[in-house]
């Protein structure tokens, strides 16, 4: 349908929706000779690396925050409100605030992710721990167990499943986050390559980028729903 | 009298845009029968971008958005805004520029930030020419003007690569002080006067009349160069710009403009390629050699006097566009 | 007899006096230490202003002009440019999801297209805008509409998957057509999850704007930030940026009084 | 012309991760034009899913399924079914849930009020007309659930378990009220219980039915006992006193509990 | 020593939307060590908030709650609760859903699994040590729930309609066993129910409690009866043919109906 719409009936204008072989000639190119500085795939790793970081970071601060949240009523009266207020603002507006806290390196770019893929982390720790099951903390409780045992065998194996539906939105909303972080001075990149090309005004190139993108995003998420299984293992398969 | 609507592309608070807002300040643009439709760009890809989806007719640009323009989308240039080469420049920390003066190899290694594949990047790449340093030895930040100028604030990069007004925000503010700029360095970037083929090809005494406001825009600014500054002051502070007026007076005096006359002379092909076309090809090779272009368009292909010359040939325009 | 709290969360109940005192407390931490970083000169007044310094700053704007409009102006362009480009993906994304959780068909074609792109951030959608829309307001439309299309489906497709099988057979043992239980049971019963996927929208479509205002320049709260920061001005920047965040919050709000209406109303309490 | 006859049904369920499994075994049976069959048998063993054959939310592997004489293609109006958890829609009213086949079929508004007033009425539902579901109790939700299938003034009336989610004093009247209704208004019923008790209260004919696979094993008419002990005169909780229907109640449970003792443990 | 006292106690609930709610009016109840008590009563009556309090869960308004002499004063492992939905721990097998209580006490391991080992074994769990709760069936799921109660060696019982949600047939089975298993370790216990039935099968005294607001309307001594009727010795359907069976039923249910018929039409 595509190749109709351009090449074969010339419906859409070739210059703004690119025909399938243009695209092909943007991927040979980045492939074979490079663009924007490296090949796809130099440019692939290096954005894993950096969503992978950034990823890494958000689990590291936003599960324990969203846990804490979701234990203690006063924890969210006191956090919530400030939360609630910084969520908003993306990321892009966050970036000349990046560059002059961290310059241009890999710590800005970091931080950029990070400051979205946290979100998600939070909110459904949060909510995970919320909806657990009152009865089985009342279970444990008249079994003997301390606070800490709750936690640890009860609220935190109760709000997995919902954390891990937050780590899946952590990790596409890193991916989305990916082009505003490499605006902040990037080498290489699959974000470098999509700003680059929008510069350059390519279309055929962006697609491609946007392309890897999604193949990565879709890569990344299946790893992710492997871990998942795991943990989870305890779960009727859906 | 009876107007006509024609849809404008700029962008706000820069020197080669001033005239567009003169005319609408002194009303020239009734006089000439159009009523002015503004779009506003922060940089020249959307704005060239913007071209496809026929937002506009008729524009100002930079002169590597120019370039791109006519490989992509029949982007024509009729006439030069000016001659940014002075403003489009290297800038060094001022306790460190002596030593690079003196030894550029000590660039080696060192980042540059820069926004790449534009006529800064040109700049850069003829900079390096002379100092005979390959560019794979810097390292090459690509940010745009604003990150740039937060980044080199806050120590980043040996180098910034910016172009007016941001060059004085970076000598006032951080410091700084140009190295190497396009006329050091015979990277001569012009501005380009644009308009889409098409809209040339319908409505080519619009095109006329929309040029003669502009050209009457820099002969006004040519022979009140006082008046000039505070309409610049009053045009960049619209424009979200806030510099001193000693930067005002240096674009003033960095920037040439160019009247009826000088542009036919810059374009006149009489003697095989013009002046204009000597500059172009040089930019069109850069931005072929850095893959923005697959293969630069032959300036001829752009590049046309046609519309200066209706107006020299058009008493009532010509006297129009000499402010007479 | 000591009370003590058992359950965690479930058996606590804040009053009302302590909920808001720690809420306060909350603020003050983090305007308290904001302050003390910006005073004790660690980050300089350019890179960090302090907050008295940002509200200066918002008062000017709100009365001076700045970048050709008074803040209340560019809060007003973005806040119009936002509800177009939601409004767009909302009533094509609602009923397109809806129709995917009822024909199977239509499911498996879009979901797949849909898994990967969601990836592709609004940002990189720009260029393409300009390209297809131009800027008058196409442009910034697509983008809003790119960021925020993707919930708006997602959760009329959960929403009507979800809806409980026996409440559409009721409906078709009663001799509801097709359109029928699409119309009284699937849109019904997916309406709590289409709110909070509303919800999410808004959210992602309002972060989409700055992306959009790359595009369109003249006046929104985007467009303020990037002249901010050619002017080295942060505090411009944050001001900008608490622009963002004060409406962004104000929109959800209002989403979550719709949200607790329809849960009130039809008992779906928790 | 309603009874419901299954000539020779079985069904099997294709399962998820790919092999089938048979949930109901060859089975025949044939309920008769007005007649109120209960069916009763441990959980799994396929009591909902011959009920939904006769709904025509299912269709049988093999064999047939008809009703009034006419294979059943798919649900339809003339067929009610009273689910377990009620399935009220709980964004519509009590008069809207009742009314809702009746605007499905087009029938004019005037006349539809008239009849969900009248059961709104009989249902002792009046001055909840506008309330919505959640507003109710279990028991007059289960009501309007009921009120809901009569009103479409349907042939055969389909109930999984409808007083299942009730507890044990409002089941009772509940259970009380459905004979009073039957009785005034005798319709085609299939009427599927956990509870024996209820089974042979209600009904004219108890189905045993037993699983691995699922199929009828025993069929117990009840209508000479109740005509014999003049149970319809009596309260409920006198009639489980006599010793004819403890006696039934004892042999059901005796064929159910074999069975279950072995499965419990497999 | 492990006797559960209310003395003069009440339970008022602060609602969300401001106002209060009287849940329990002053009641008193002792139940002596080693009794079985059942208690019934119409939905929200307050029977879970009545055994919440004696599980320390929940505290009075006024009024004392003491177990072996001393206040309650939180949920602790010498009165272990079973609970309606089971309340496994879904992402725990068999053995550690049973273990959790010892794991919490510090048992050492060894110690902990003979006893796990032995309740596997008396509750017919064997082979299923390492299933997951989901892979198990609902009786067995209870069987689970009642082993971890039982595994703790508690002083007091206390089970919230434990077989609520089983069905009819499992549910025998389970109540079978529960008294086998009552008979082997007397314990002091609360039984909450709907069903009167399971009641008077299981329990020494039966509790009837009213509602708006809660409180107990009658005690009923079955303990008698069973001796008499030599019901110990009997299984649970032949038991209920019984006359003094039924007539305690009706007995108690006539009680339940009156007040519920009131109920259900306000
Ligand atoms: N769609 C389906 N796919 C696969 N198996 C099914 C499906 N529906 C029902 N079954 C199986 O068929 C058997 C009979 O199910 P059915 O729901 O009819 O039992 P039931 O007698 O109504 O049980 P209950 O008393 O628990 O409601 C069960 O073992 C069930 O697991
Ligand atoms: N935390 C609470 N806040 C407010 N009201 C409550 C709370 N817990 C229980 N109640 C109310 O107290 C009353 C008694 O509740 P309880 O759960 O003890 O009833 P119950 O007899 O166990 O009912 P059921 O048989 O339905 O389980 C009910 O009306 C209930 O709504
Ligand atoms: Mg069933
Ligand atoms: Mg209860």
């Amino acid at each position: 349908m595509w190749w109709l719409a351009t090449s074969g009936l010339r419906l859409l204008n070739p210059l703004r929706l690119p025909a399938p072989a243009e695209v092909w000639v943007a991927f040979q190119q980045i492939n074979g000779r490079g663009y924007a500085g490296a090949t796809l795939i130099e440019h692939a790793l290096h954005s894993l690396g950096l969503v992978a970081r950034g990823f890494a970071v958000a689990i590291v601060t936003g599960v324990p925050l969203g846990l804490l949240m979701g234990w203690s009523r006063r924890a969210e009266a006191l956090v919530n409100p400030i939360f609630l207020l910084l969520r908003p603002i993306p990321a892009l507006a966050w970036i000349p605030l990046a560059i002059v806290w961290f310059g241009l390196g890999d710590t800005g770019k970091v931080f950029v992710i990070w400051l979205t893929a946290f979100v998600p982390s939070v909110i459904n720790a949060f909510s995970g721990v919320r909806q657990v099951d009152t009865i089985l903390i009342a279970a444990a409780r008249t079994q003997g167990a301390s606070t800490a045992q709750v936690l640890r065998h009860v609220v935190i194996p109760g709000a997995m499943p919902m954390i891990f539906t937050g780590l899946r939105l952590s990790l596409q909303a890193s991916w989305t986050t990916l082009v505003a972080a490499e605006l902040v001075g990037a080498f290489f990149g699959l974000g470098r390559v999509l700003n680059i090309a929008g510069q350059d005004i390519y279309p055929g190139m962006i697609l491609v980028g946007m392309a890897a993108v999604a193949v990565c995003g879709a890569g990344t998420t299946w790893l992710l729903g492997l871990v998942e299984r795991r943990v989870l293992n305890w779960r009727p398969a859906v | 009298q009876q107007t006509t609507r024609l849809n404008i592309s700029m962008q706000p608070a820069l020197y080669s845009m001033v005239p567009l807002h003169l005319a609408t300040e002194q009303g020239w643009w009734r006089q000439m029968g159009i009523e002015p439709n503004f779009s506003s760009f922060p940089a020249g890809p959307p704005q060239i971008a913007a071209a496809a989806a026929g937002t506009w007719d008729v524009g100002i640009t930079g002169s590597a958005p120019g370039v791109l323009g006519a490989a992509r989308f029949n982007i024509r240039t009729i006439a030069i805004s000016n001659d940014e080469s002075a403003t489009n420049v290297l800038m060094a920390r001022r306790d460190q520029v002596e030593a690079i003066r003196a030894n550029p190899a000590s660039l080696r290694g060192q980042r540059v930030l820069i926004t790449v594949n534009t006529t800064v990047d040109y700049v850069l790449q003829n900079c390096l020419r002379r100092w005979n340093i390959p560019r794979n030895d810097l390292q090459v930040v690509n940010l745009n003007q604003a990150q740039i100028l937060s980044a080199f604030s806050t120590g980043e990069g040996r180098l910034a690569g910016l172009w007016a007004p941001n060059i004085y925000t970076a000598e006032e503010r951080m410091n700084a002080v140009p190295l190497c700029s396009g006329s050091d360095a015979d990277a001569i970037v012009p501005g380009n006067i644009i308009v889409r083929e098409e809209f040339l090809n319908r409505n080519p005494d619009m095109v006329a009349r929309y040029l003669a406001v502009i050209l009457r825009g820099i002969a006004w600014m040519k022979a009140n160069p006082d008046q000039t500054i505070q309409v610049m002051n009053r045009f960049y502070q619209a424009g979200g710009v806030t510099v001193t007026e000693a930067a005002l007076r240096a674009e003033v005096a960095r920037r040439p403009i160019f009247g009826l006359e000088e542009q036919l002379r810059l374009m006149s092909r009489a003697n095989g390629p013009s002046q204009a076309d000597r500059w172009y090809a040089g930019l069109g090779e850069f931005l072929q050699q850095v893959g923005t272009v697959p293969t630069a368009p032959p300036v001829t292909a752009y590049l046309t006097d046609a519309v200066l010359r209706r107006i020299a040939d058009n008493p009532q325009l010509r006297a129009f566009a000499l402010n007479q | 007899m000591a009370k003590r709290n058992f359950l965690g969360p479930h058996g606590t109940v804040l009053g009302l006096g302590e909920f808001w005192l720690l809420t306060l407390a909350g603020f003050a931490l983090f305007f308290g230490g904001w302050s003390l970083l910006a005073w004790s000169g660690w980050l300089p007044a350019n890179l960090l202003p302090s907050p008295r310094a940002v509200w200066a700053t918002l008062v000017r704007l709100w009365e001076n002009p700045f970048a050709g409009h008074v803040y209340a102006d560019h809060l007003l362009a973005s806040l119009g440019r936002f509800l177009m480009g939601w409004a767009i993906a909302v009533a094509i994304g609602i009923p397109l999801g809806l129709l995917m959780g009822w024909y199977r068909l239509l499911d498996e074609i879009v979901t797949p297209l849909f898994d990967s792109i969601r990836f592709v951030a609004p940002l990189a959608w720009v260029p393409l805008a300009a390209l297809w829309f131009g800027t008058g307001i196409g442009g910034p439309l697509l983008i809003i509409f790119v960021g925020s299309f993707a919930p708006c489906v997602i959760s009329a497709y959960r929403g009507a998957r979800l809806v409980e099988a026996r409440l559409v057979e009721a409906a078709q043992t009663m001799g509801a057509s097709g359109r029928q239980v699409i119309q009284h049971v699937l849109v019904p019963g997916a309406m709590p999850s289409i709110i909070s996927g509303l919800r999410v929208s808004a959210g992602l479509g309002w972060q989409s704007l700055v992306g959009s205002e790359l595009i369109v320049v003249g006046a929104g709260l985007g467009y303020l930030m990037v002249q901010g920061q050619g002017n080295l001005a942060t505090d411009v920047v944050i001001a900008g940026m608490i622009g963002i965040g004060v409406v962004g919050f104000a929109i959800d709000v209002a989403l979550r009084g719709v949200e607790a209406w329809f849960r009130k109303r039809w008992g779906q309490t928790a | 012309m309603s009874e419901i006859v299954f000539r020779a049904v079985t069904k099997t369920f294709r399962l998820p991760r790919g092999g089938e499994f048979l949930a109901i075994d060859t089975t025949d049976l044939r309920i008769e034009e007005r007649e109120f069959v209960a069916i009763v048998g441990p959980s799994g063993c396929g009591k909902t899913t011959l009920m939904r054959m006769a709904a025509g939310l299912e269709f049988p592997s093999t064999g047939t399924v008809e009703v009034g004489g006419k294979p059943v293609r798919g649900p339809g109006p003339e067929r009610a079914v009273v689910f377990q958890q009620f399935a009220l829609m709980p964004w519509k009213t009590v008069r809207e849930n009742i009314g809702f086949g009746l605007m499905c079929k087009g029938t004019p508004k005037a006349e539809a009020d008239a009849a969900i007033g009248r059961y709104v009425e009989l249902m002792g539902l009046a001055g909840h007309e506008d309330s919505f579901p959640h507003q109710l109790s279990g028991g007059m939700q289960q009501r309007v659930a009921i009120a809901r299938a009569y009103v479409m003034n349907p042939a055969a009336l389909l109930m999984d378990e409808p007083f299942g989610a009730l507890d044990a004093q409002t089941r009772i009247v509940m259970q009380e009220e459905l004979v009073r209704l039957a009785r005034r208004n005798p319709r085609t019923v299939i009427f599927i219980t956990h509870a024996v008790d209820e089974a042979i209260y209600l009904a004219d004919r108890v189905v045993v039915m037993g699983r691995k696979p699922g199929r009828i094993i025993e069929t117990i008419d009840i209508k000479p006992l109740r005509a014999e002990g003049g149970w319809e005169a009596m309260p409920i909780e006198e009639v489980m006193d006599t010793p004819a229907f403890t006696h039934m109640r004892s042999r059901i449970w005796k064929l159910l509990k074999a069975r279950e003792q072995a499965a419990a443990d497999h």
